[in-house]
Order: C-alpha cells, then structure tokens, then sequence
C-alpha cells in the first residue's frame, strides 16, 4: 500500500510559517489534486513530499514508510515540473534514463524501461532529439516519460501544463488522465486551474493559506462546498453572494421579490446571512424589475447577464442562447430554495 | 677546474655590447670546458628594477651594476659578495687601482669594475669649421660658440631627457664647474641645501643657455637615442653624452671627420677641472650558489688581454680597467684616456644618479628636467629639491 | 528540527552531502583568492606601517609613511599630483561612456556588413594597452606625429603633448579613452539590442522623437549597461598603469602620474624601493576605489534581495 | 529599434550612412592603421622623413622576418601562450566550482563569500603587488611563468566566479531538484547536469580571460624578468630598446604583439561579447 | 466624424506579402475586434492605423483625414500594447503625462487629464508608484490610462489582456467594454480569445493569412457564419465537423441513426458535403448506440461529452448538469435539422 499520508505537517521559512499543520490521507492510486489560490502552499507542500523542501514538524509517511526526513531519491517518488527540468543537453533517451544510469543500472534494462515509457507516450520516434526540438507538449510528456521509467509508488506533478497554450493543455490534460487510469499509481498534481481540477481529480484538496479547507471528490465540493470559500472557488463563473436578512427560515434581499425559505439549520439569533447560488440556478424573471442589467456578455451557446441589485450587490447569471437581456433593462429574478446555500456572514462557514 | 652552473645576468641588451659580453663569455666557456655557463640578458631600463629581486630570489651567480653610491643598498642590505679577497691579489691590487675607491664602501669592495668611459662634449666638426669656430675652453668662448650656431639657423645641443639622467649629466659639469668636485660630492651625500646661493649659482649658469635656446626643443619627449637624429641631421650641433654614443652616431653615417670631441669648458677659473666617468661592475651575489666559478669570472674579466679586448673600438669602444691594457686607437678613446689621465685634477665622479642615492637622483633629475622646460621655475623646484634633501638623508 | 528516529545505514558524508558539498566545492577556488588576494591586502595595510626597502629588515614607523604623503600632499608634490590626476582621470576617463554610446547609437542598423563593422570598431579594447600606448606615443610625436600633421593642416600646432605637463594628462587619458569607448560601445549595442521595441513604439505614438526619445525612453532603459559602463570605466581609470608607464614613465617630471603608478615607481622602480611609502600609497587608492566597491556592492545586493 | 532603422529613411539618407561607415572606421582605427603601415616600411622612409606617405617599398617580409628571426619575440609569444592558456584553464576550472558552490547551495555566508570575491575582483591590483611579489619569492616562483600563472589564476577566480555564479543561477534550479529527486550526488549533478550546461558561460569566459591575460602588463613587470618567462607584452618594451627609433621594426613587433587577442576576438566574437556583457566587469 | 477607413491597404515585408489588400469600414465609436490564427495579420493591420508600419499600398483615413504616410504621433490615435510598454522608470503619473508632455501641454493641464483619466479607472491611489510595484491588472490599467489622457479619436489594443490570469481578464475585460460605452471612442481591439471577441465587439472582423475573412456583428457571426472557418473559429468548445454524403436533401453520416433534412441549398450533382454542428446542439439519445463515449468532463454547471463515432470521427456534446454519461457508454444522438449548417467540404463555404 502506498497512499501518503501527511500528519500535522508545518512549514517553516524563517520566522514565518507557510504551511499549518496539515493533515490528508491519499489512497493508494488515488489522484488528489491541490488547488487554492496563489501562494497558498500547494507548492510547498508537494515538495515537502517530495523531500525538496524540508518539514519542520509532523510526519510524512508513504505507504508504511516514514520519509520525513528521508532523502527524496529514497522516497520512491516522481517529479514533474511546471517546467519539465529536461537536461537540455541529453536527448530524449538520455533524459529518460539518466536516472537509471546514475544509479548503476545495467544499460540493457535502462533501454528497456525507456523503451516501455516511451511506448507509453508514444515518444519513440522522438527518442533521439533533444528537447530543444520537442514541442511543449513533446516536452511534457518525456518529462512524465522520465518519472515513468523509475517506477515510482508516487507521482508528484506540479502545474504540470500551464506553460501550455489553451489547445494543448485540452489534450495533455486527457492523456495524463488516461496514463493514470493504466499505470494506477499514487498522483498528486498541483494547478490552479479548475477546470483541470474538475476533470481529472478523483479527490482534490482545497488550500488556503496553508491549511486545507476542504477535502473531497470533484463534484463533491461543487454541489456541496463547506463554507463559502470553497464555494466561491470551485465553479466558473463564481457563484454568486448575497448579505441577506434572516428571520423565521426565511431570508429576504431587494433582489428577491418576496422572501426566500431556505432549508439549512441557521443558528438561533443570527439575523444576517450570505446566501449563494450559483449563475446557472438563477432564472431570470421578465416579469420582475428588481433589478438592473448591468452589461450581457453572449458568447454564442450561452450569455452572461451582469445584474444590478437595489443595493447596489452585483450578480451574474447564466443564460441559455434563447433568452437574452439589454443593457439597461428592469427585470427580475427567481431562484430555487433548494439550490440555494447559506452561509455564516462572519465564518464563512455554511450551513447545512 | 671549474664545474658546475654558473650563471650571469646581465643589462647589455643594446646589440654591440650584448655581442662583446657574449663573445667574451664564450672565451671563459672554452678556458672552462665542463662549467656549464648560462647567460640572461635583461633590456638595460628593466635591469635596473630587477637587479632587486634577482639579488634575494633565483640568484645568478655573476651580475654586472654600477660603482659608488648606485651599488650602495645592495652591499647595505648584504646582497654582494665582499670580494677583497680578489683585490688583495697581486695582480688586480697592482693594476686596478684607479677605480678602487668607487668600489670600496667601508673599507671593503664589493665587485670589480670592467669598463669605463668619458664624458665630455661630441660636436659636428664640420659645422665648427663651416662657422669658423674652434673648440672652446672657457664659458665665455661656449657661449659665443653657441650663439654662433644659433645665429646659423641650428640649436647647439641636443639631448633626450624623457628618461631623466641625461639631463644629470649637465648637472654634474655644470656644477662640478661651478663649485668643484667636492662641493658637487658634498651636495650628492645631501650635506648642502639645495636653496645655497652655490647651487643657484649653477643654475644660473644654466639658465644662460637655456634662455638662449641652446637645446633642442621637446627633449623631454626623447630618449637618448632618439635625440640623436638632431645631431646626425645637422640640426645640433653638438651632444654632452658618455662615449658610448660614439658607436651609434658611427653607425648613423657620421664620419670621423665630421665628428670630434672637447673636454667641457672651465667656468669658473677658481675650481679644478672634475669628470664624470661612470664606472660599470661585475659583482657576486651573496646568495650566489658557483661563488668559487665567479671569482674565476671575475679574474677573467679584468685582466688586462680580456681589457683591451672587449674594450676596443670594434666592441665596447670604450676605456679598460687594467692598467697593462691598451687603450684602442681610435681617437675617442685616446683622447678621453689623456683627459681622465692627465687633466682632470679635480677628480672623478661616477654620475649623478650614481652618486646621490637613488630616491635623491630621481626627484633631482626629475627637477633638471622640469628646469631645462620651464627655467623660470628654478625657485620653486629647489625649493622641493631641499625638501626632498632634508626628507632623504633624515632617515 | 527533530531528528528522525530512524537512522539509515548511509555514510555520514552521504547523509550531509549538501551541507558539505558547497565547501569542498569551494575549497580550492576560495584558498586561492585568500592567499593571492584577500590576505595581500591586509598584509598591504600592515605595511604601509613599516618602512622596508624590500631587501633588509622592516622597521615599524606607525602611521609616518601616511604623515610623509600628507606632506607631500599639502607640498603639492608627487602625490598631490597623482591625486589630481587620478581625479582628472575619473573625471574625464567617464567621457567613454557618452562616446560610447554615441558609436553604438550610429552603429546599431541594420545595413549590409555592419556586423564585420562593429567588430573592427570593437578592435582598440582588444589589443593590449601597451601596443594602445605605442600607438599613441607615435601619434602624438613631435616631430612627426600624426596630431601634428592634422593641426597643421588647420595652421595649429605643434604641440607636444607628452612633453607638456599642462597636456600630458589629457593625452594619456585621451589614449585610454580609445579602448574604453570602445568597451562602452559593445555594452551598450547589446543594451540597445535589449531595448524593449514597444517602448519604443509607444514612445513615437506620445510623439517623443530623436533627442528627446533617447532621453526619455532609450537611456532609461540602457540604465543597467549605463550602470556597467560606469563600473569598469572606474575601474579602469583608477588602475590606469600600462599606458603611463609605456607612454611617459609618469613624465615630464612626474607630471603624468598617477596614484597606481606612483606606488609603481616608489616601491619597484630604479629609484625606488620605498615598500612601506609604497603600500599607504596603495592604500590610499584601495579606500578611493572602495567607495566604488560599496557601492557597488549595495546595488548588488539591493538586486539579489529582489530575488 | 532606435535609432530609426536607416532602411525606413530617405535614399538620401541611406547614402550618407552607407559612406560615412568606412569614414568612420578609417578614423576610428586611424592610429593603428598607420602602426600597419610602419611596419612595412623600409628603414630609409624615415630618415627620409617620410611617415607618413606611401612606403617606397615594400618591406613587410624583412621587416617581419627580422621580428620572428632576429630577436626575442617567438620566446615571449610562446611565454605568452604558456602564461595564458594554463590560467584560462585554471581559472575557468576553479571558478566553475565556486559558481557552482555559491549559485546552487543555500548556506549563512554564501552571500558574504560571493561579496568577498567581488571586491577582490574589483581592488586596485596594485596593492597587492608588494605581498603577491613577496609571496611569489618566498614560494621560489619569482621570474617564473608558474608564479605568474598562479597569480593570475587566484586573481581572475574573483572575476571568474562573479561570473559563473550569476550564470548558474540563471540555469533552472529546477534541474538539479529533478536531479536530486532522481537520487543524483551532488557532485555527479555538478559534473553530469549543470557543467554541461555551461559550456556557453565557459567559452564566453575562456575568451575573455584570454584576452585580458594575454595583454596584462602589470603583473608581468612586477613578477618576471628576462626573455625566459616574460610575455609578449612586456617584452615588446625591451623589443623596443633593442630597436629604439626603429619604427618599422617596433611597428610589426607591436602588430606580432596584438595579433592573437585579436584573431581570438575574430574567432570568437559571439563569445566574447556574450562574456562582456554577461560578466561585464573587468 | 472619426471612423476609420481601409482601402485596399496592402503590407509587404521586403518580398513576402503579409495583408493582401483589406477593405474596411470601421464606424465612428464602435468597437472592432480584429481576430483570427496565430501570424495571421491582425498586429500588422493594427501597426499600420497607428502608422508603426508603413503602409505598402492602399489608402488608410481616419475620420476625414487620410492619414496613410502621416506620422504616429499627429494620427489621433493611442494605443494599449499587450506587455504595457509601460516606462519602467517613471512613475504612473508621469506614465500616463508624456506623451501630453512630449507635446509641450502646460503642467497645470497633464495634471488635470492625469486626475481624470486616473478617477475613471480608480488609479488614483498608485500615481505615485513605479510600474513595477504594480499588479498586472493595475498595469494594464494604467497602460490604458495613457491612452485616455491623449484623447485620441481612436484606440487600438493589441491583445491587452493575455498577460494577466483568467481572473483578472474577466475583470478587466468589463471594465474596457464599460470604458467604451463611458468615453464612446472608437476602439479596434485585436486579440485571439474567443470570449474576448464574442462580449466585447460591437463588429468582428476575422482574419485568416492577411485577408478578411468575414465581418459581422459577434452573434450574426456565430449563429450565420460565411464559411467553414469562420463557424470552427467562432465557439467554445469548436463546432463539431462531420464529413456526410448528400443526396436529395438529407445527409447521412454514421453517428446519425436516420437520414437528417437540411434546408441549405446544395448545388447539383454534390454528394458530399461537411455537415457543422455545435457542442450546445446535440442531444443524447440515451436509446440510440451508434457512438461511444471515450470521455466526460463535468465542470459543475455543464459537462462535456466525447464521442467516438463509428468511422472514427469525433464529436463533443455539451450536456447540462443533470444528465451525465459514463465512459463506455453507448448512445445515440439527436441533431435538430435547423440548428446544424452544411459547407462545401472543398472550399469550406457554407451553402445557406
Ligand atoms: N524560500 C522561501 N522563503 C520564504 N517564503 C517562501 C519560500 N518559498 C515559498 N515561500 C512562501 O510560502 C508560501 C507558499 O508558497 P508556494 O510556492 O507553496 O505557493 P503556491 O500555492 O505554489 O503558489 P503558486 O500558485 O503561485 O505556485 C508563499 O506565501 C510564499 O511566499
Ligand atoms: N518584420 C517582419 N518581417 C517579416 N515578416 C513579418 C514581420 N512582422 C510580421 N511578419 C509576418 O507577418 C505575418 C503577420 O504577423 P502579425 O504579427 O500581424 O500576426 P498576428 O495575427 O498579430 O499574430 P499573433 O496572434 O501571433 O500576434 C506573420 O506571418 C509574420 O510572420
Ligand atoms: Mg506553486
Ligand atoms: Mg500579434
């Protein structure tokens, strides 16, 4: 067995401490993905597993074995860098099977091993170049390629495709996926882009300023996030906030033509509330003139509508192609109870 | 017999004297077949500054210098080998006794000398007799013989003083001129002040040709070398140098009818005539490692034969140490060995830069210099020649 | 940090590996400079106390060798003058940096050949100061010097320029400069070359043109070749030897010295061997020059914490 | 582009800079020009006083063959040589190192070591000069080309590691964390990952300390003497006793004398600008 | 009146042509988006109306004035470079005053547009500071800022936002179409994003190898493309292409189960046409299984589907977030006949 499992992990960098005590179970084979806002940690963190960066306390153990303090070529883990880290100076081949080679491999197994990676990832015909001929695509992948071949229990991958344009990312993004359904191995990949995170997660990890968040399957945290920043994270555009008043189970907002009951558990005495919902599960009511369109982005299958609340809040709703506003149009909206979420106005945490 | 390395460093870097030294060695190596000789020769300017460190690291065991004060650090320091040893011998103490004192500090000496030379006044014969002059004797007739040459569209010396000691020269004549030998000893040994109306006096007198545009102009910019040219063209009529410029101006096409030589004119009639005739060395390094091999040398150097060899006018063309040598032919050397003989009562003098200590001779040539530029300074620069004076003998 | 409490089997090297690494690395490279460089400069310090001729015993003199170059300050001797000097060779060497950048401004098109162009304009710094100071020397002749040819041609002249104490100075310097615009001017094609077009660009749309393009827009971009430039021309300037040594040997009457030189002259020169004088002249120049060096240190490290 | 590209200009324009180019350079390299011409002049040119015309014959054989065959230069070339190379050799090898050391490592000093060598570099050389000179006697090395390599060598580290320690921080750390992920020594990264890396930094280098080596003036006066261990550069003064005033033969030596660092620039011309502007200090 | 006018303009770098004669009308105060691949021309057509480029040949005006051979400066024009061009060394005040300075206008007046222009985007803050100690939104803005305070006729972007991150483009995407609509310029804006093109223009003009390809206003491009280009460039994900036979009316492909009417008017004697649909426009019939599902990616709101069809084609199906297929599904789809276009396979223009 060989998850990896972090217990009250910190981080220190100096005086000042980056990562909080953090405590995950990744199963093995599982693919967990990091993602949190810019300098969150997620960084740190894989490389803290990887043994790059040292930990400054708690334990890191892959499968039984405690690595903490171990040297990450001990550890059985693979590294891929957001900037491949080819050696520009070897070739395909030789990049693949450097390690091997420092390590006192027989050549014949090298070639071997090199030969299955690259079979793999269908980089035979590319083994003799060097990477300064390779796409950025071709890159990526004899950088995976060179985790490939050592066999490792743990795969470690850190924004592996954002120097990638848009197209390409679309395809790597599949084929790593696909590669992690054949060789089933530990994963542990790390972006900011959601719609990696979406897609290729089977858990992802939410990071914020160096402690999780939120832990959880894709679809998960989509539908049912902890708290409001979990919320607002995941999904795109981002769902929607409103500072509602709360009374009798019902919350109410100049938007809103009559109050909204909402099922969640709220706390005796609060009297104010965030509510959430999403752009998609508005519905926008012609009949209504709460509110003001603000600006329509139509971007062909589907438009955005930028709504102005009485208030002054701002809202974006999803539209299908059949419906569309203008610019300056009164409307109103409607939304349903039970896809709506509450939040804690000061915590941020939701209630259920 | 003598075995083993010995080695010579040497500053005979122009190509005549380097050939005579080269030659005469090579007559040491057949006299000592199994001694294995090496010769450095180093340019003549960079000699100077490396003779120090030679003399403490990767010593040679031969290396020429220069008698009197020039020599002094060295021997102050340790660094020569005492060799009265070789002047108690017969043989030197009986012929070399001319030069002994310029190679003798405290009592002892410390090198042997292996040839010296005049000084005196080189002019273009032909351009006398085309003026109708005649080689002049007192300071009157130089002055009256220079205007002459002027007047004649040409200046009467030339001279290259980028380098500083040709310009110590006519300090030493004008001065010895002036105040006497001992009074221009006196001052090198820094017991006068250089702001005494004597010394003005001497200045003064230099002042007189200078103002009258007896110099070339631009000397600073020349080495001595370079200021021949001016004489060979006509364009000066004459040049206060050692006789060692004799060859050059030879070779320049100078025939020995255009060219000829005086004794530097008396000034003032109260003093003896003194001269400068520099006086060059082989010395043994302390550290030497073939001391025994260099004695040897030594000897051979100064014998008379090895004298009147490399001496002679095809070689160094200038004047043997050894009384039993003979004195080469040619009119020059003839002429300066009757001067130095016979008519300088005064004394000998080694070169201002010989004779004052080094720092001295350099701020002082340096003030020759500026003077012969920029007469009008001669306050000012004894002024900081006396400064440097009481800086220099005080410690 | 806690120590792991299982220990492996591996080599105490093997486990500090990057702990050590870096010394042994550095070893060889760091006692070499210590020896050869960093320790000589303190046994310079140590020195300038002593007076020494270099052959006998080192006598301690305490601080008389500094007191001597303050007379010969306040005297307006020798080492006033490669005081003065020195100054007027900072001072004037820094004309590199505009004639440089000049150069580089007309060089930097992009018609048939220029590139064999700049490489030939780029010649002077290659060869050595010596040759650079032959050259010169010729040049300035006075009898037949080049300069005066061309002076002659305008009915000036003649000057004889290494023989003038008001012009020697100048004239070496001017010499120097040769090499060094040059220097300046492969620095600053490769800054121009690095110049940001669309500044450029939106430098024409707000309508800055010629001069005041090059004022407001190219220069301060040139700034970190600008900042190079004026390094090594200081640099330049306070170790200048080679060409005053072969041009004039600090004459006519020492009016052509400088500090660098001077120590030269008082510490390993004919006359010389003033190994105490020599070094609190030496001293003098390293307390000049490390000025330079703080500051330019403190800009390095302004950069490296940027990092 | 600045300034305005020529190309974009009137025809006239173009003209004008086209012919004033090789003006430019004509003047600009006017004093070496006529250092050339010197040197295949005859003898009598100038005590006919002709400097400055047209040779009345061609003398640049004799002339060059009396610099190669009639006096000490071949031995100062060939000290020359043997002065430079083993320093650029050595340098280069010692500051590959401690570029390594101070670019990759993380340590308390690391920055005061690296400052160390920067103003080591930058010292007025000449205060080293009494205790380099001393210390090369008490070592038995004075008048040697090893003593003067030596020197040279510990000197140019300072410069040398400046350099390379910026050029290695250049390099994507994330390589040698790849390595070391992979279980790669410290010193086998050295070797295997990141010296490979900087062959440009090392042929930049090499070209440049070449030149500045071959033309050091300084150090060859301070701590040599005599033909046997003396480069060119210094020798080309005595050369120039032994012919004084006669130019033609002091202009080919001169020309002898600047010829490799000049060919080594031509060769290498990428390199040595890379080298200048990379390492940009002196 | 300040619209901008091309005639016939035509770019020669030495011998290659990169504009082939474009004809165009931009009106006065509209928002033009120039688009197209990557080298095909916009920078260069964008260059020549701000007069960085010399027009080879053709007429450009800009309003009444023609303006072809007439210096940058004196065009009336401002543009917003993609890396900012900000001066490094000045300051944002001194930024946005240059070019107001270059043109000898009294201090007193720079301060007063600098005021302005900084109040309309919120700078006000920041005019001390240098570029560099600026975020990349707030560089852009200032870069814009620049443009404002010269009063220009018209502005031209040239992909002002692909530097920032996806965030930070959105906003400030808003906030140049509010800019618009506040100061009414006329603006060309070049870039190669999609959403870009589709919410910002009032008219797109695409591009391909230095010739206009269509232009239009962004949803009559979308929903009535004039060729296979334009309808593959114009959408996210792409339209979906599938190579048919045509016989009487109907084209038959394998993924289809039956036959599908269009109403295009195909010439005579064509069997085989490319039939275009969108992502947004199949249906999945879950009880047809002509195709297989190789893929599903779920973003929360909406998930997309790849297919593989029978002869190997493939397709991408929008899905709303309540219906999801499971890999290796088979199923059918559903197309309906008014939504899909049909292009002549040879020259790829679309048969209305
Ligand atoms: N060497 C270091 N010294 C001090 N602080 C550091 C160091 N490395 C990282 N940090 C800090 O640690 C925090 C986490 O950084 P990390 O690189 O892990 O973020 P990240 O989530 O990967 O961000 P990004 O998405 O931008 O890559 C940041 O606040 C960063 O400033
Ligand atoms: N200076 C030049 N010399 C020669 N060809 C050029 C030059 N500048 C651009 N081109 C060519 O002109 C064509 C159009 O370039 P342009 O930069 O306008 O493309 P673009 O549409 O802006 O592309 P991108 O989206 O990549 O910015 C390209 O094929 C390019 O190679
Ligand atoms: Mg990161
Ligand atoms: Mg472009």
């Amino acid at each position: 067995m060989t998850g990896v499992t972090l217990n009250q992990t910190i981080k220190r960098y100096g005086q000042t401490q980056v990562i909080h005590g953090i405590d995950l179970q990744i199963e093995d084979g599982e693919f967990c993905v990091f993602v949190g806002p810019s300098g969150c940690g997620k960084s740190t963190l894989l490389r803290m597993i990887a043994g790059l960066e040292e930990t400054s306390e708690g334990v890191i153990h892959i499968g039984a074995r405690d690595v903490t303090h171990m040297d990450p070529a001990k550890r059985g883990v693979a590294m891929v860098f957001q900037t491949y880290a080819l050696y520009p100076h070897m070739s395909v081949a030789e990049n693949m099977g450097f390690g091997l080679r420092m390590n006192g491999v027989p050549k014949g197994e090298i070639e071997k091993k090199v030969q299955e990676a690259s079979n793999i990832l269908k980089l035979d015909q590319y083994l003799k170049r060097k990477p300064k001929a390779l796409s950025g695509g071709q890159r990526q992948r004899v950088a995976i390629g060179r985790a490939i071949v050592r066999g490792p229990e743990v795969f470690l991958f850190d924004e592996p495709l954002s120097n990638l344009d848009a197209e390409l990312r679309v395809e790597m993004r599949v084929e790593i996926a696909r590669l992690h359904q054949e060789i089933g191995a530990t994963m542990i990949y790390v972006t900011h882009d959601q719609v990696e995170a979406m897609t290729m997660a089977d858990k992802i990890v939410v990071l914020r300023d160096g402690r999780i968040e939120q832990v959880g399957a894709p679809m998960d945290l989509y539908r049912d996030p902890d708290n409001r920043f979990v919320a607002g994270f995941i999904g795109s555009p981002a769902m929607n906030f409103l500072e509602c008043d709360f009374a009798d189970g019902h919350v109410t907002h100049p938007a809103l033509s009559r109050p909204l009951p909402v099922a969640a558990s709220v706390p005796a005495g609060l009297s104010k509330v965030t509510l959430g919902v999403r752009p998609e599960h508005i519905k926008i009511d012609r009949s209504g003139d709460t509110c003001t369109v603000d600006l329509t982005e139509a971007l062909g299958g589907v438009s955005y509508t930028y709504l102005l609340t009485p208030n002054g809040d701002k809202l974006i709703v999803e539209e299908r192609e059949d419906q569309r506003s203008a610019t300056g149009e009164r409307i109103g909206i409607s939304v349903q109870p039970e896809r709506v979420m509450v939040f804690d106005p000061e915590t941020g945490l939701r209630f259920r | 017999e003598l075995t083993g390395e010995l080695r010579i460093f040497l500053d005979t870097s122009n190509p005549a004297p380097r050939a005579t030294m080269e030659a005469m060695i090579e007559r040491f190596q057949q006299q000592h077949p199994d001694l294995e000789i090496e010769t450095t020769v180093i340019d003549r300017e960079a000699y100077k500054t490396q003779i120090r460190n030679f003399l403490t690291a990767d010593t040679p065991d031969v290396a020429n210098w220069y008698a009197a004060n020039r020599m002094k650090p060295y021997v102050d320091a340790g660094l020569f080998e005492d060799v009265s040893d070789l002047w108690a011998e017969a043989e030197i103490s009986d012929n070399l006794g001319s030069t002994k004192g310029a190679l003798t500090i405290d009592g002892k000496q410390w090198g042997v000398p292996y040839t010296y030379y005049q000084w005196g006044v080189y002019y273009r014969k032909d351009i006398f007799d085309e003026l109708g002059l005649s080689e002049p004797t007192t300071w009157k007739e130089e002055l009256a013989n220079c205007q002459k040459i002027i007047d004649s569209g040409r200046t009467c010396y030339t001279i290259g003083t980028k380098f500083l000691w040709t310009a110590g020269g006519w300090f030493d004549y004008l001065n010895m001129r002036t105040n006497g030998f001992d009074f221009h000893q006196q001052l090198a040994n820094g017991e006068i002040s250089w702001e005494d109306d004597r010394v003005k006096q001497t200045f003064a007198n230099w002042k007189q040709l200078i103002d009258m545009g007896a110099f070339i102009d631009n000397h600073q910019t020349y080495s001595w070398q370079e200021a021949l040219p001016f004489m060979v063209k006509g364009d000066a009529a004459a040049y206060l140098m050692g006789n060692f410029a004799v060859a050059p101006l030879r070779e320049a096409g100078l025939s020995d009818d255009q060219l000829d030589f005086y004794q530097f004119v008396a000034i003032n009639p109260d003093v003896e005539l003194a001269e400068d005739a520099p006086t060059d060395t082989f010395h043994i390094p302390a550290n030497a490692l073939n001391k025994e091999a260099a004695r040897a040398f030594l000897r051979f150097v100064v014998s008379a034969d090895e004298q009147t060899e490399i001496n002679n006018g095809s070689n160094l063309g200038q004047l043997p140490v050894n009384a039993q040598s003979s004195v080469d032919a040619d009119k020059f050397l003839q002429q300066g060995f009757n001067m130095l003989s016979s008519n300088s009562p005064g004394g000998i003098a080694q070169f201002w830069d010989r004779d004052a200590p080094a720092e001295m001779a350099k701020v002082s040539m340096e003030g020759f210099q500026e003077f012969m530029v920029k007469p009008d300074n001669a306050d000012k620069i004894l002024a900081k020649l006396e400064r440097a004076r009481t800086r220099i003998y005080d410690q | 940090m806690t120590v792991s409490a299982e220990l492996d089997s591996e080599s105490w090297f093997h486990r500090n590996q990057q702990r050590i690494a870096p010394w042994l690395f550095l070893a060889p490279g760091l006692l070499f400079f210590l020896f050869y460089v960093i320790i000589p400069v303190f046994q310079s310090f140590n020195l300038s106390l002593y007076e020494w001729d270099g052959l006998g015993a080192a006598e301690y003199v305490g601080f008389r060798n500094y007191e001597d170059l303050y007379w010969e300050f306040s005297d307006r001797d020798a080492f006033y003058i490669s005081l003065k000097n020195n100054l007027i060779w900072l001072l004037l060497y820094l004309a590199a940096i505009p004639a440089g950048l000049f150069i580089a401004l007309f060089l930097n098109q992009t018609v048939k050949g220029i590139r064999l162009y700049k490489s030939l304009f780029f010649f002077p710094f290659v060869i050595s100061q010596v040759v650079v100071g032959l050259v010169f020397t010729w040049f300035y002749d006075p009898t037949f010097g080049l300069l005066n040819e061309f002076l002659g041609l305008f009915g000036m002249g003649p000057l004889n320029v290494l023989g003038d104490e008001r012009f020697v100075t100048y004239g070496i310097i001017f010499a120097g400069l040769w090499p060094q615009t040059a220097y300046c001017m492969i620095l600053y094609l490769t800054g121009l070359n690095a110049v940001d077009p669309e500044q450029i660009e939106a430098g024409r749309l707000d309508g800055a043109k010629g001069f005041r393009m090059l004022w407001h827009i190219i220069l301060p971009q040139l700034r970190p070749a600008t900042f190079i430039a004026f390094v090594v021309t200081i640099i330049g300037a306070l170790r200048s030897f080679d060409l005053i040594s072969i041009m004039t040997q600090g004459g006519p009457f020492g009016s052509s010295r400088v500090l660098a030189y001077y120590m030269f002259e008082v510490a390993l020169s004919e006359y010389g061997f003033r190994m105490g004088y020599g070094a609190a002249i030496a001293v003098i120049l390293f307390l000049i020059m490390l000025c330079f060096i703080a500051y330019f240190l403190w800009s390095m490290y302004r950069e490296e914490r940027r990092h | 582009m600045f300034p305005k590209p020529i190309e974009k200009q009137p025809r006239a324009a173009q003209i004008t800079y086209q012919a004033m180019l090789p003006l430019a350079l004509l003047l600009w390299l006017g004093p070496l020009l006529a250092v050339a011409l010197f040197s295949v002049k005859p003898e009598a040119d100038f005590t006919n006083a002709n400097y400055w015309g047209m040779p009345s014959s061609f003398e640049g054989a004799f002339n060059y063959g009396q610099v190669f065959f009639n006096s000490d230069m071949p031995r100062y070339l060939l000290n020359s040589f043997f002065i430079t190379v083993p320093t650029v050799i050595g340098a280069v090898a010692l500051s590959c190192m401690t570029g390594f050391a101070l670019g990759i490592y993380k340590f308390k000093s690391n920055l005061w070591i690296f400052f160390m060598f920067v103003a080591g570099n930058f010292v007025p050389f000449q205060i080293l000069m009494v205790p380099v000179r001393d210390l090369t006697l008490e070592l038995g090395l004075y008048n040697t080309k090893t003593g003067l390599v030596l020197f040279h060598i510990a000197f140019q580290t300072g410069f040398c590691t400046l350099f390379m320690r910026n050029f290695i921080r250049a390099l994507p750390f994330e390589l040698i964390e790849a390595a070391r992920v992979e279980g790669i020594s410290e010193w086998r990264i050295f070797w295997y990952v990141v010296l490979p890396l900087m062959k440009p930094a090392i042929a930049a280098l090499s070209v440049l300390i070449f030149t500045f080596i071959w033309n050091d003036y300084f150090w060859a006066v301070v701590l040599t003497q005599g033909a046997e261990s003396q480069p060119v550069t210094a020798g080309i003064t005595s050369f120039n006793a032994q012919f004084r005033a006669a130019y033609q033969l002091m202009s080919a030596g001169s020309i002898v004398a600047a010829l490799p660092p000049v060919a080594m620039f031509f060769l290498m011309q990428k390199h040595f600008i890379a080298g200048l502007t990379l390492g940009a200090v002196k």
